[in-house]
């Protein structure tokens, strides 16, 4: 569909200081607002003219919003804080590794001082056929172009597909699922916590959003609990370029050492499915075991159970085995 | 009518909310009609929403504070380059992939093509034209290290390319080669010229800690 | 209000994409709406028992030799009804609660209702052209006069007397068309949307047709589920109203009251075997 | 003693505004009036136009005009419009909107209707070629001796190739030398492979913009282009004008690859519009608009096969590629055949060739053309032939390189020189190749090393070319460039020949480029890796012809002969006595006063028609030296870059971390080290996307490409290349030519792709993948025997 993709339409700017204002203009607009933070999802969309919000709500100016603080029950990092903050932060630095080296893969050093958290967490999917504007399930359309016999899906999901393939782009996502994080979303005259794992949800849910955040919501913070802090970890994110790439696969994965076995483990997978993937059933597995090359052999092997690949993607099958069996073989 | 009165009477139009609000600064404004955004509504002449955001602004760029009109949808790329006649801030591909619109905020490097101007009220913008010390005429080391390395070919990627490794010589005058190329993995040269630049990056932290 | 929904495709021709779920919405808002008024005026009426009694017991010239219970559907007939509304309810839900807001994995749930309806249907249009009274469910042009006097009756309009209809009244021949001809609309094109949907038996095929014929399909689909909300929502309201509860009550037991078939039925257009 | 020039790292003289945000390349400037246009793309691969509501948008405010396929010149369908009613790829310009501000243009754009019919589309040439296939152009598929023809071949031909091997029917292109099948008889062992090499963009980092306007009858032109010169010729061509009646300005360009060569299709729109609206018109391509008019390297499709006798030697070479010609037709493939020919020197060789047009972003030359993707295929393949007769690969290359007897290709022709084995020689020791192909297939712990060559020649020069300079009263001299400036370096080091030759300084040296209107001489196109050959030799010519009329001026005025007189830092003097002289700048006032030839008045015979006007202009304005490059010389010259390269493989990846390489050169006397060592890396980094991580990707069912940004085209970034890089030269002069030197450009992308996918091969164990490019999931899928995605498909993603 080229037509034209250049030039973003016009729209409203609203630059609200306080959480409770942005919080009463998303209401006041409903549907027809949209959250800018770092822009570096938003500006393609209104570049490309697909998506055309009448009121664009920038957060930039809501300083409560930015920053991270000890709870005394682990840290609490607001949504626009930029992801190099997050990198440099010496408490995430000291405690939470797995997070700060995840998101130091995210994209560029200048997107990672413009992108927050929050955007990398609540960023749509990159499927390039729902990005350029196709009609699909996702867009409100009837069908996945995605998914189609001949269709280009080398970098779409394995795992749960439901009539949308895309899968979900973010780096943070895995680490904050295998730290046990918890997202904070409030709207006007509400606020809840949902578990990371929670916070993100698939297509079967519902086709159009990638998180639970719907028009209104917003998402404030994320809170790091103490229960994996300074824990073993592992991160690593394969991807075709070494900068400005989306992972093909990554995995994620905290684990407590029992003497010599694994006395706890979360693990979490991206690219293969529209959400992170929390690792429930290989985490159980793992549990009381020694990390040795069996183990981490079983527990790449369980990972990739019930796989569906499509065309182009089967590759992934075997490297989210191989990184699952990474992240055990680490602790070995 | 009066710039100030407009401006007064905008914060009128404005609720009771706290919104940000543009810095108001006494003197005659930068030429309001820009190359880019001509064709619609001259200043002021659209009703504008309640609340949203005022289209007069005072920007820091490169040391001097200049006043623009700037659309809600204005990124600071096209206000520099269309409306500021700051051309050396490149266009490579408008979508936060290629840095040569890399410039500097308060001494951070951003993509200047994916910013809106409205988002950055308050903060010091430098760009390539800023570099050279505008009353002695030296140059910055980072450019005094091309000249030194010969670096780059094309060079539309060089105003960039100087603008992240300014950036990152702030944080870390001493990098390591292997540093340094993380620092400005979000730049692209299309030419291939990246051992050079690596050179230039080097040498350029020998000059700053020279300095 | 959205009728249609329509999308540039990926060449930027503009093509239909589904109904507007707006459709959706006015169903439903109607039938309620219709209930509503409808419950309203039949109170007003206080017809509602008179109508649908029948004094048990009295002895009638004809009945003597009919047995008390008239046996009305056959145990296959119930199955088939009673299997037949629980894969409609499942596609009806399965297809709107998520519209309405409640989000669950519907799709796999809705095809295999589909198939389920399907199967179901099958077998009716078997078991009717072979093992039932295929006619009675038929009515022709000379029956129009008789059948809109019933119609008035069913819907509480009806003045005087009752008329006696054959086995099936009018209202009921009606209501089987209008479902029978939606429901296949729906199936026909249920099924062509098989091809699009993922299963463990194929992969799926969205190229099957153009686009265009694509989008004709989903609207058929669309105007059909939709029909279906608001004709299944009167079938129940009638079904448990208390002046149609003996005929609601043979779907269940397979018989009706020898004295209901006597005042209701037309023993010359519904011959009982003695 | 003036300093010598040639061989010394000297910073090129427009560095300083690159970096300080001065220079100005075509989006850059600004004139009075000047408005914005915007193109509307075809949404289909290949459609026709029947009808264009214009009307919504030209009612809006702020909307100037509009220009259709009606209002440009007609070309013959084989070639590319400026815009179109049959658009044969999505993406190609239909019609444009002026307007006074960018959005006001874009949101004119969208009220457009354009009512579309869709027409057969294919992107494959494969599919084209099958029996009723579908054909990229309503005319046919293939163009033969300048004819349309529709090519098909048999459901025969393709169910002999089975699945995995390439089909080959009737080709359009086809030589031999030789006796193929003698040589496949002498061979001891013969290799065979089927190669799929993707296409890919060029995306220079600065999109295609131009500027223009129109005053008092002159076109004013601003664009983006590697040549200056000839790219005015090729504007004035296409608008049927005088070349002297436009104004070409382009002093900067930001990358082309050969993708800008004489500027681009869509430089003449902003002059036609600007002619139909009198206003002055700015197209600002965006990056979404380069990736389909930017440019591509054709993809192939081929088949290999190759016989060599136990000796090492090749007896036979086979070879047939399937080239994806894109919307207006491509001829990469002829440049393939004859480099592999060139590399290999088989005994016997037999080359065929077809080129269907697809319905795909139209094709042109990309850095080494044919040679790069040729090299890149083969060099892997030739590898197993090396592991099959347990030969060293260095040796082995060494053995079949050409020598200076070679010849190569259909025509047998000679090279000026070549040095590709000392090339193999030097690399080898510089990189270490005895001690690191030990290290060759071994694995430590996940990661799989292994080492590659590439051997990659192509061409490097021409001749007979002018050159122009003039001494001015300042005594300096003004050398005029009609070359482009595209970050070769090419406009300053091509002049140092003349600096050298009179003897001068290079801050008494001054460049003049960029801007017709200051008289440039007739140029090579900036591409071909010609320039550094062409112009040093035209500028030697013409600063030859400086010096006799130096020596002439001191000889008429201090008396003696010409011959008596010598040369050095500005002054002219006489052999033996330094006292006895005058400034060039005397000397220029002197020339000025005589006229006639010394000061252009007289223009010489033998030069360009092209260049007669340009020393027009510079007449008067001091001594003019101006010549053609008479130098003369026999056989093709060729330049050579030997590539190596050591990688690791992570077998549970997929992923190629490229550790180490080193390119080693012979293009003759190295003029500006610096400058050359930036070619052969640069060069060859961008060989390294080649082969990683570059490509198309179509959606087959509606013919539309995706990897339309840079994150999805992938060209290499710094984290993508090793921090371990080397170059070297051989330094070793063409003896053809005055200074010596031959192009750089294009030699290494060969190099570095084919090191890379020779590396990988070698990582695993031998086992060529024959496609590029090398991305984590093809190498995965093979480690895992899972590939699930046809031999010869391509466009794959």
């Amino acid at each position: 569909m080229a037509i034209i993709r250049d030039m973003i339409p016009a729209f409203d700017l609203f630059q609200p200081a306080s959480v409770e204002d942005a919080l009463a203009l998303l209401a006041e607009h409903g549907e027809d607002a949209w959250v800018l933070a770092g822009g570096l999802d938003t500006f393609d969309w209104l570049k490309d003219r697909i998506k055309r919000p009448k009121a664009v709500v920038d957060l930039s100016g809501v300083e409560e919003l930015t920053g991270i603080r000890d709870t005394g029950a682990g840290i609490e990092i607001g949504a626009m804080t930029p992801l190099s903050r997050v990198v440099g932060d010496p408490r995430v630095r000291a405690d939470f590794a797995l997070l700060r080296e995840a998101a130091e893969h995210v994209a560029t050093p200048q997107i990672r001082n413009q992108g927050t958290l929050g955007g990398n967490l609540s960023q749509d999917t990159r499927c390039w056929y729902y990005r350029s504007g196709w009609p699909c399930y996702r867009a409100g359309g009837n069908t996945c172009y995605a998914s189609a016999p001949k269709a280009m899906n080398r970098e779409h999901c394995i795992l749960g597909r439901s009539r949308c393939v895309a899968v979900s782009p973010s780096d943070t996502a895995p680490a904050l699922i295998a730290l046990g994080a918890r997202m904070v979303v409030r709207r006007a005259g509400s606020e809840s916590i949902h578990e990371a794992q929670d916070f993100f949800i698939g297509p079967a849910t519902d086709i159009q959003r990638m998180t639970v955040l719907r028009a209104g919501d917003l998402l404030t913070a994320v809170r790091i609990p103490e229960d994996w802090a300074g824990a073993r970890h592992y991160y690593e994110k394969v991807r075709d370029r070494g900068s400005w790439d989306f992972a093909l696969v990554s995995v994620a994965a905290a684990f407590r050492m029992d003497g010599d076995t694994i006395g706890d483990a979360r693990i979490a997978v991206n690219g293969v499915a529209p959400f992170p993937v929390r690792l429930d059933s290989v985490e159980r597995m793992v549990v009381g075991h020694a990390p040795d090359e069996a183990l981490a052999t079983e527990a790449g092997e369980l990972a990739v159970a019930g796989a569906r690949p499509l065309r182009h993607n089967d590759y992934k099958v075997p490297l989210m085995r191989n990184l699952v069996r990474r992240a055990i073989r680490s602790v070995a | 009518m009066d710039e100030v009165d407009i401006t007064r009477a905008l914060e009128r139009s404005v609720s009771r909310r706290t919104f940000i609000k543009g810095v108001i600064a006494v003197g005659a404004t930068a030429s309001s009609v820009g190359y880019l955004f001509r064709g619609g509504t001259p200043l002021l002449a659209m009703p504008a929403a309640q609340g949203t955001a005022e289209r007069l602004l005072t920007l820091t760029v490169n040391g001097q504070l200049r006043r623009v009109d700037v659309l809600p949808h204005e990124t600071l790329a096209m206000t520099l380059r269309y409306k500021l006649g700051l051309t050396g801030t490149k266009l490579g591909c408008d979508r936060a992939e290629c840095g040569a619109c890399t410039v500097l905020l308060d001494g951070v490097p951003h993509y200047g093509c994916s910013i809106l101007t409205h988002q950055i009220r308050g903060r010091a913008i430098t760009t390539i034209e800023g570099l050279q010390n505008p009353d002695t005429g030296a140059l910055h080391p980072v450019q005094q290290a091309v000249l030194d390395e010969g670096g780059f070919q094309c060079a539309f990627c060089a105003p960039g390319f100087c603008m992240t490794m300014v950036g990152m010589l702030e944080e870390n005058p001493d990098p390591t080669r292997e540093e340094a190329a993380h620092a400005l993995s979000g730049n692209l040269c299309r030419c291939g010229d990246y051992h050079k630049i690596l050179n230039t990056a080097m040498r350029a932290a020998q000059l700053v800690r020279r300095v | 209000m959205e009728i249609l929904r329509t999308a540039p495709n990926p060449w930027g021709q503009e093509i239909l994409v589904g109904i507007g779920w707006d459709l959706m919405w006015l169903v439903v808002i109607s039938a309620v709406l219709f209930i509503v008024v409808h419950v309203a005026y039949m109170g007003s009426r206080g017809k509602a028992a008179e109508d649908g009694e029948v004094a048990h017991g009295a002895v009638h010239a004809l009945a003597s030799d009919l047995p008390e219970h008239v046996k009305r559907h056959s145990f296959a007939s119930r199955a088939f009804h009673w299997l037949m509304s629980v894969t409609m309810f499942g596609l009806l839900i399965t297809a709107f609660v998520p519209v309405m807001g409640w989000q669950f994995e519907w799709v796999t749930l809705h095809w295999i209702a589909g198939v389920a309806l399907v199967v179901t249907i099958v077998y009716h249009i078997v078991h009717s052209l072979a093992f039932q009274d295929f006619w009675s469910m038929w009515f022709s042009a000379k029956d129009l006069p008789q059948g809109m006097e019933e119609l008035k009756h069913a819907l509480g309009a009806g003045s005087g007397a009752p008329p006696k209809s054959g086995k099936y009244p009018f209202d009921h021949q009606l209501y089987h068309y209008a479902a029978a001809l939606v429901t296949l609309a729906a199936i026909v094109t249920g099924v062509l949307m098989m091809v699009r949907v993922d299963t463990p038996f194929w992969t799926r095929d969205p190229y099957l047709l153009s686009d265009r014929t694509w989008g004709l399909v989903y609207v058929i689909h669309g105007f059909a589920g939709v029909s279906l909300i608001g004709l299944i929502a009167g079938h129940v309201y009638f079904a448990i109203r208390p002046e149609k509860r003996w005929i609601t009550w043979s779907m269940i037991r397979g018989w009706i009251h020898r004295d209901d078939y006597l005042a209701h039925h037309d023993p010359e257009r519904w011959v009982v075997k003695r | 003693m003036a300093e010598k020039l040639i061989g010394k790292d000297i910073a090129a003289p427009d560095l300083l505004a690159k970096i300080t945000g001065r220079a100005r390349y075509a989006e850059d400037f600004r004139v009075d009036g000047m408005v914005f246009c915007k193109m509307l793309l075809s949404p289909m691969p290949h459609a026709r136009v029947r009808r264009i509501d214009a009307s919504r948008a030209l009612a809006m405010e702020g909307v100037i005009g509009i220009l259709t396929a009606d209002d440009v010149p007609q070309v013959e369908p084989h070639r590319e419009p400026v815009l179109t009613n049959e658009p044969v790829f999505e993406g190609q310009p239909v019609l444009a909107v002026a307007a006074v501000d960018e959005t006001t243009a874009a949101d004119a754009i969208e009220k457009i209707r354009v009512d579309f019919e869709p027409l057969p589309f294919v992107l494959d040439p494969l599919d084209s070629l099958r029996p009723g296939g579908p054909d990229a152009h309503t005319h046919g598929n293939v163009r033969v001796d300048g004819e349309w023809r529709r090519l098909k071949w048999s459901a025969a031909d393709f169910a002999e190739a089975g699945d995995e091997r390439l089909p080959m029917g009737e080709a359009t292109a086809e030589w031999s030398l030789g006796d193929v099948d003698r040589g496949f008889a002498e061979a001891d062992v013969i290799v065979e492979e089927t190669i799929v090499h993707q296409s890919l963009t060029h995306h220079p980092l600065e999109p295609r913009t131009s500027m223009a306007y129109w005053q008092n009858g002159k076109l004013y032109a601003f664009t983006s282009t590697q040549s200056t010169q000839r790219t005015r010729g090729a504007l004035a061509s296409a608008l049927d004008m005088d070349p002297e009646d436009i104004v070409f300005v382009a002093e900067y360009c930001g990358g082309g690859f050969g993708s800008k060569i004489s500027g681009s299709t869509l430089m003449q729109l902003p002059a036609i519009f600007s002619r139909k609206i009198g206003r002055p018109v700015m197209l600002r391509i965006t990056r979404y608009d380069e990736n389909y008019i930017g440019r591509a390297r054709p993809g192939f499709q081929g088949w290999v096969r190759m016989g060599l006798r136990k000796d090492g030697r090749v007896t036979a070479l086979d070879l047939y590629l399937v080239e994806e010609g894109g919307a207006y037709g491509s001829g990469d493939y002829g440049t393939a055949g004859n480099t592999a020919h060139l590399m290999y020197q088989p005994e016997n060789m037999r080359f065929r060739a077809v080129s269907p047009y697809t319905n795909t972003p139209p094709k042109a030359a990309q850095r080494g053309p044919g040679g790069a993707q040729i090299v890149t295929m083969l060099e892997p393949i030739f590898d197993k032939a090396a592991r099959e007769l347990g030969m060293d690969r260095v040796e082995i290359r060494r053995l079949n390189a050409p020598g200076p007897e070679s010849t190569f290709g259909p025509r047998e022709t000679p090279l000026t020189s070549v040095f590709a084995r000392e090339a193999l020689e030097r690399g080898a020791e510089l990189f270490g190749w005895e001690e690191k192909k030990r290290l060759s297939g071994t694995r430590s712990g996940s990661k799989l090393t292994g080492v590659g060559i590439g051997l990659s020649p192509y061409t490097a020069g021409s001749r007979g070319y002018d050159g122009l300079m003039v001494i001015r009263p300042d005594g300096k001299l003004y050398v005029h460039q009609g070359i482009g400036n595209l970050g070769t370096h090419s406009i300053a080091d091509t002049a140092r020949p003349a600096a050298e030759v009179l003897g001068l300084n290079w801050d008494q040296v001054e460049i003049v480029w960029g801007d017709s209107s200051q008289g440039l001489p007739r140029s090579s196109v900036q591409a071909g890796s010609q320039t550094i050959h062409a112009h040093t030799r035209a500028n030697h010519a013409a600063a030859t012809d400086a010096r006799r009329k130096i020596q002439e001026i001191a000889a008429r005025t201090l008396g003696g002969t010409p011959e008596s007189y010598t040369m050095d830092g500005g002054r002219v003097f006489r052999r033996g006595n330094p006292g006895q002289g005058m400034s060039f700048a005397q000397v220029a006032r002197r020339a000025i006063a005589l006229g006639g030839r010394y000061d252009g008045h007289e223009v010489p015979e033998g030069i360009h028609a092209e260049t007669v006007p340009s020393v027009g202009r510079v007449a008067g304005q001091g001594l003019v030296g101006v010549a053609r490059d008479d130098y003369g010389g026999e056989g093709a010259i060729y330049s050579w870059v030997a590539g190596f390269a050591l990688v690791e493989v992570d077998a549970e990846t997929g992923v190629v971390e490229v550790k180490e390489y080193t390119g080693v050169a012979d293009c003759g006397t190295v003029v500006h080290p610096r400058s050359l060592g930036a070619q052969i890396l640069g060069g060859s980094i961008q060989g390294m996307g080649m082969a990683m991580t570059q490509r198309w990707v179509f959606d087959p069912e509606w013919g539309v490409p995706f990897a339309k940004r840079l994150y999805t085209a992938r060209p290499p970034g710094m984290l993508d290349v090793p921090l371990d890089l080397r170059w070297d030269a051989l330094g070793i002069p063409d003896p053809q030519t005055p200074v010596g030197a031959k192009g750089i450009g294009e030699p290494p992308v060969g190099a570095g792709a084919a090191a890379i996918t020779s590396a990988v091969a070698d990582a695993l164990g031998g086992r060529c993948l024959c496609r590029t490019p090398l991305t984590p999931d093809i190498i995965l899928a093979e480690l895992e025997g899972r590939r699930t995605f046809g031999r010869l498909e391509t466009h794959v993603g």
